[in-house]
């Protein structure tokens, strides 16, 4: 009974409800604000964030839809040219390869094509991430593959507060915008739980600006940059690290389009070391992009061999010992600080 | 259902408008490729699908719609946009990549949006159906007026995106109306050796919607067709599936050699070329003699050398606004 | 088309193998999920999409199939695999992740390939449809026996690949059947939500295929629905569409709270279970009694059983497997 | 009449017949390989690279499909699985949003969803690139997109001999490769042509090895990395700055999936200074992953911070001024290796 004594500031919530709840509250002062997707409606969502929204708001609002995805994506596209502000879910962000074309064709596209005269203020919330023996095709991240093409925002919160402000920050923008949440992070008992991402979360609505990386631990010697689920491990790590007698900051993009470079460049001018940790395919992707953006901008500031802990360029195994092996983690981010300091 | 006689003449004066269009766009795409033909150079480099001989598809529908209806095109927009109402000069500008174009040259022929007619269109085979669907939801959900109508091809009948918005517009009952214009051909492949029918319009029981087939390019035909379906939208009916068979007299784009059309396809198609029957038909009626018809034509053809003047005339953005209006 | 007495007998045991196979789960998959459920914990972590109820369709399909036949299925396979004669240890160690599962572990429970019996699945709805159609066009150009047979939910009827799918098979005349496993719901959503009509065999029409229908789970039903369209497909006429009214006696995966049922929904099914209801026709038909029964089902609980022990005694790769066989 | 008199091994072709050449070769010698795609048939491709093969072989082993990539591609996959060799054709890569799970969750997972035990050999083969104005869905790269997705070779050829060669390589191989051609490099006069492309290409079979990168120059002052156009865009920047008296060396990588780091690197090492040129987008893809490969390997190496001339992230404009300002080219590299010097 403790949760309903803590005063509102400090109540806790998880990722799921975070974004349950920012959208809640748009859809009670936006009428065009409405939620499509497999299983949005009375089930809440696979993932537990749309929960609560049928029950309030009805099935006009909150619709279940047939498994179409490129019909009901590409109607989000059409809906929100027409004056609406759809939230449509791609249930596993796996799935992408079934719908993409209304995703990155139209939706990212269409602004431009008409020199800015059509908005698409729309949302694509996507679940990302495995670790639970889900299998190749319901474990990826596909971060960069969303983030390297043009005309859509790209966001990935690690913790209910920015979840929330980042939810109504997207719902509230004229740009399409893909919000990836990592399954770990949703606070759904039967995916586990990543405790550090359920935190005080704020009741009234508030947005967090899209495009700004967040230093959520500071540090001297070392920098850790990475996004979702990573920055747990980062966390996890700089701790480690810091019984060691080294400081880590730690950055968390939060956002992947537009990329706050400056963030990630001011970070590493301070500490001179990079570790880019990412859940994301190794190659042609976030971690390379990171530390091209540092090394193409200061080269004299890295006083090491920037590195990367990132999922190997291998198909996700369904075996826990390959997939656990496999995935970045605290002591993965730990020894690639040892091997760069032993270099 | 009829058209009335100012629908007839209407319609014809689209119809002569598009072609007209069409066939100054064929000649200035030519500049600047000849002799060898090479699609980067010209006023207007680029893939140029033309729409000769399928007015009667865009203007049979539109003939029924106002500004606030919406309509989504294919790559083979521009007889739809003139039917539409689009503003001639922005699109001709468009065409021509320059600063009063719609989106200031960054869309092109393929991507057309003028969003004071409600109308856009989309490069991906099929792709213009889910975005159909959706302003049609969103008609239905603010209460606004205004139906939707998704153009495609009888080649995009075979697109996953065509199964799954026809579904989709039915379950949710949307005003929407989608219409197969049947040119019989995909490009070099033709409508018997990709699609499992020989007509698409037998699909929509697969929906339980109507399902209407226009046949021989009929002017009127469409009309009927468009004009029942749409009554059905707007009345809260659901959807509508209409095939028209039509032709395409040009090439699929500019510079296809056409070499797959079997011996005298397009010369029998030629002879079959929709707006001279149309004329005819109207001269029968009645409706226009030869002096009418010239003021007409002349007129039609004086609005599109007039769009090609102010698209001409224009001025090409800067090259750095590439840079903008990505996000807004 | 009536199965034979041996083909009965066959189908039955097939459906208790199957079910036991899918009881047994069950419990292992829940073992180290309580008190709190966690995915990721228990000697079978991850996802979990149980085939209890749905057997008639694997049984009734298989039995006109042999080992050189091809079989694709979908995230809820394994019913399907039993029948086809998959070998049961390498399934079931795969889908414990062990070293002597097909793939050593790497693909897990929505990906089971058994290439000496043709047989393997995907997780992602509707995608089986296109490689079915593509071992069937296999078959075709290399002139070697065979059929392919697509396995689908009633929800995957609505994705875009089934229709593009069914379109090619019937254009090329390919020797493929499509069978729709109608249990009525996509995880919550009921399929009259989400499908336009109420009966996905009318859509064959659309793709100029036979569409047939098989009511109320009937085993023998399936059998006579899938040996004409199979024999059909051997014989070079082309594909069928076969939709199979059966029903989803678990919740979508472990862990599905399934409150989205109506009530007394699935009380309901559950007595119409297909199995006891196979038993009593086998048992009135003279085919079984008590006694026969009770060897036959011992015997297959014994088959999975001793698929489990082999399942539990081997080992896990060395974790550094992972980075083979990505590319051969 | 020159050319008939030239001697064979030094006979020119255009990549587009070097495919067609490479494929015609190997179904006269293999009956399961096939092609199947969008025109392919009588009409030869749009992009001429199937010209000839339906005469010659007819429409059973050369076949016109409807437009339906998600069916073909997959159809693709389930011959490639049961013993056939397909080569298809997804027209241009710009489409791939269409059917992109066909192609990155069952034909490049697959084999490793079987353990090894199901291969899938299979050539994608499809077209990229821009600048004639074919506007943002039909000018794309998108080499970043395929190669950071594991399971799939990815391979991109610049002229007709490694196009033969690759091509050749890509149908033995028992793994799939996308084989990603760019339109201006096929020396279809329509498209406009980059001559360079068109090289002397052997008429008897002959393989490339897929997972190497070419140094097409020598240099010791500046090692420009490239693909596709974008190796003549480096090798026109080459000679210009020759002419200043600075010596670059240019790396073809000709495959992205397997990425040959090692000769990125040893080029690097030597040279101290590194350009990526890409057509693709900038960010998440090709070239931050090049950057990334050299800067986590060797940093005391580089002399300069590395650089990248590659297409801003914004949808392809139509307008020919935008187009061609946007894209990469020779003056933009001359430029960004004389900002390298004066830093
Ligand atoms: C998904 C997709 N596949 C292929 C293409 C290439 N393409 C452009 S138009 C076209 C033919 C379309 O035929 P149809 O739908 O009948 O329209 P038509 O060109 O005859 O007007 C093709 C294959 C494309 N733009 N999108
Ligand atoms: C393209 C795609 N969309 C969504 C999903 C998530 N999903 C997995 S199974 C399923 C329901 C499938 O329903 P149905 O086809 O009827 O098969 P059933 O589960 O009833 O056997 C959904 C939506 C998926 N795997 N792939
Ligand atoms: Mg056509
Ligand atoms: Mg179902």
């Amino acid at each position: 009974m403790t949760a309903t004594t803590t005063a509102s500031s400090s109540r806790k919530l998880t990722i799921a409800r975070a974004m349950a709840e920012a959208t809640a509250q748009e859809m009670r002062q936006d009428p065009s604000v409405f939620v499509m997707g497999e299983d949005v409606g009375p089930m809440g969502g696979v993932f537990g964030n749309t929960r609560g929204l049928h029950e309030e708001f009805g099935g006009e609002r909150v619709r279940d839809t047939p498994i179409s995805e490129t019909a009901f994506i590409g109607a989000a596209v059409g809906a929100a040219s027409d004056g609406m502000r759809p939230i449509v879910e791609l249930m596993f962000v796996d799935f992408f390869g079934v719908c993409m074309d209304a995703i990155y064709n139209m939706m990212a596209k269409n602004t431009y094509f008409s020199g800015g005269t059509v908005n698409v203020p729309m949302v694509l919330m996507t679940s990302t991430g495995g670790g639970y023996s889900d299998g190749g095709q319901h474990s990826q991240c596909l971060y960069g593959t969303f983030a390297h093409l043009p005309g859509m925002k790209v966001v990935v919160p690690s913790n209910a507060y920015d979840a929330k402000g980042l939810m109504t920050a997207a719902i509230r923008d004229d740009n399409p915008v893909v919000f990836m949440y990592h399954k770990s992070l949703q606070g759904m008992g039967w995916l586990g739980t990543e405790k550090g991402a359920t935190v005080a979360t704020p009741e009234e609505s508030y947005t967090v600006e899209i495009g700004k990386a967040a230093v959520v631990k500071e540090g001297r010697d070392l920098t850790l940059v990475s996004l979702g689920v990573g920055v747990h491990h980062c966390l996890r790590a700089a701790k480690a690290l810091g019984e060691e007698g080294f400081d880590a900051e730690v950055v968390d993009l939060r956002s992947l389009v537009p990329l706050d470079r400056e963030t990630v460049r001011a970070s590493v001018a301070k500490t001179g070391r990079l570790i880019v940790v990412d859940e994301d395919y190794h190659s042609y992707g976030v971690s390379g992009e990171i530390i091209a953006s540092v090394a193409e901008h200061d080269l004299a500031c890295l006083k090491a061999a920037p590195r990367r802990v990132a999922y190997p360029d291998i198909p996700i195994p369904f075996t826990p010992t390959m997939e656990q092996w496999a995935l970045p983690n605290a002591d993965k981010i730990v020894d690639a600080f040892h091997q760069m300091m032993s270099q | 259902m009829q058209p009335n006689n100012d629908q007839r003449l209407w319609m014809y004066r689209q119809m002569v408008t598009s072609r007209h269009l069409e066939e100054r766009i064929e000649t200035l795409y030519m500049e600047g490729k000849t002799p060898a033909f090479n699609m980067a150079k010209g006023p207007i480099p680029g893939e140029m699908h033309l729409s000769n001989g399928q007015e009667p598809c865009a203007v049979g529908v539109c003939a029924h719609l106002s500004a606030e209806d919406v309509v989504v095109a294919t790559h083979r927009p521009h007889h739809i946009a003139v039917a539409k109402g689009v503003d001639l000069n922005a699109m001709i500008a468009e065409i021509f990549g320059k600063a009063t174009g719609f989106s200031g040259g960054r869309g092109g022929h393929m991507h057309i949006f003028d969003p004071t007619v409600n109308f856009s269109c989309s490069g991906i085979v099929g792709e213009t159906l889910g975005p159909a669907a959706g302003a049609a939801l969103s008609r239905k959900m603010q209460g606004k007026p205004g139906v939707a109508v998704a153009f495609l091809g009888e080649g995009a009948a075979n697109q996953g995106a065509f199964h799954e918005a026809l579904n989709l517009a039915a379950v949710w009952k949307l005003p929407v109306v989608f219409v197969i214009e049947d040119n019989a051909w995909g490009i070099s492949v033709a409508k018997q050796a990709a699609t499992a029918v020989p007509r698409n319009d037998v699909r929509a029981s697969g929906y339980n919607m109507p399902g209407v087939h226009v046949a021989d390019n009929d002017v009127e035909g469409v009309f009927a067709a468009a004009g029942e379906a749409i009554a059905r939208a707007r009345d809260g009916q659901g959807p509508t599936l209409i095939e028209i068979e039509t032709s395409r007299l040009a090439g699929h784009f500019m510079g296809d050699g056409e070499d797959y059309r079997p011996e005298g396809e397009k010369e029998g198609l030629q002879q079959r070329d929709p707006i001279p029957r149309y004329r005819q038909a109207l001269i029968e009626a009645g409706l226009l003699d030869e002096a009418a018809d010239t003021r007409l034509v002349g007129e039609a053809h004086e609005r599109v050398e007039a769009a090609i003047r102010f698209a001409q005339e224009s001025d090409f953005l800067p090259p750095e606004a590439a840079l903008e209006t990505v996000f807004v």
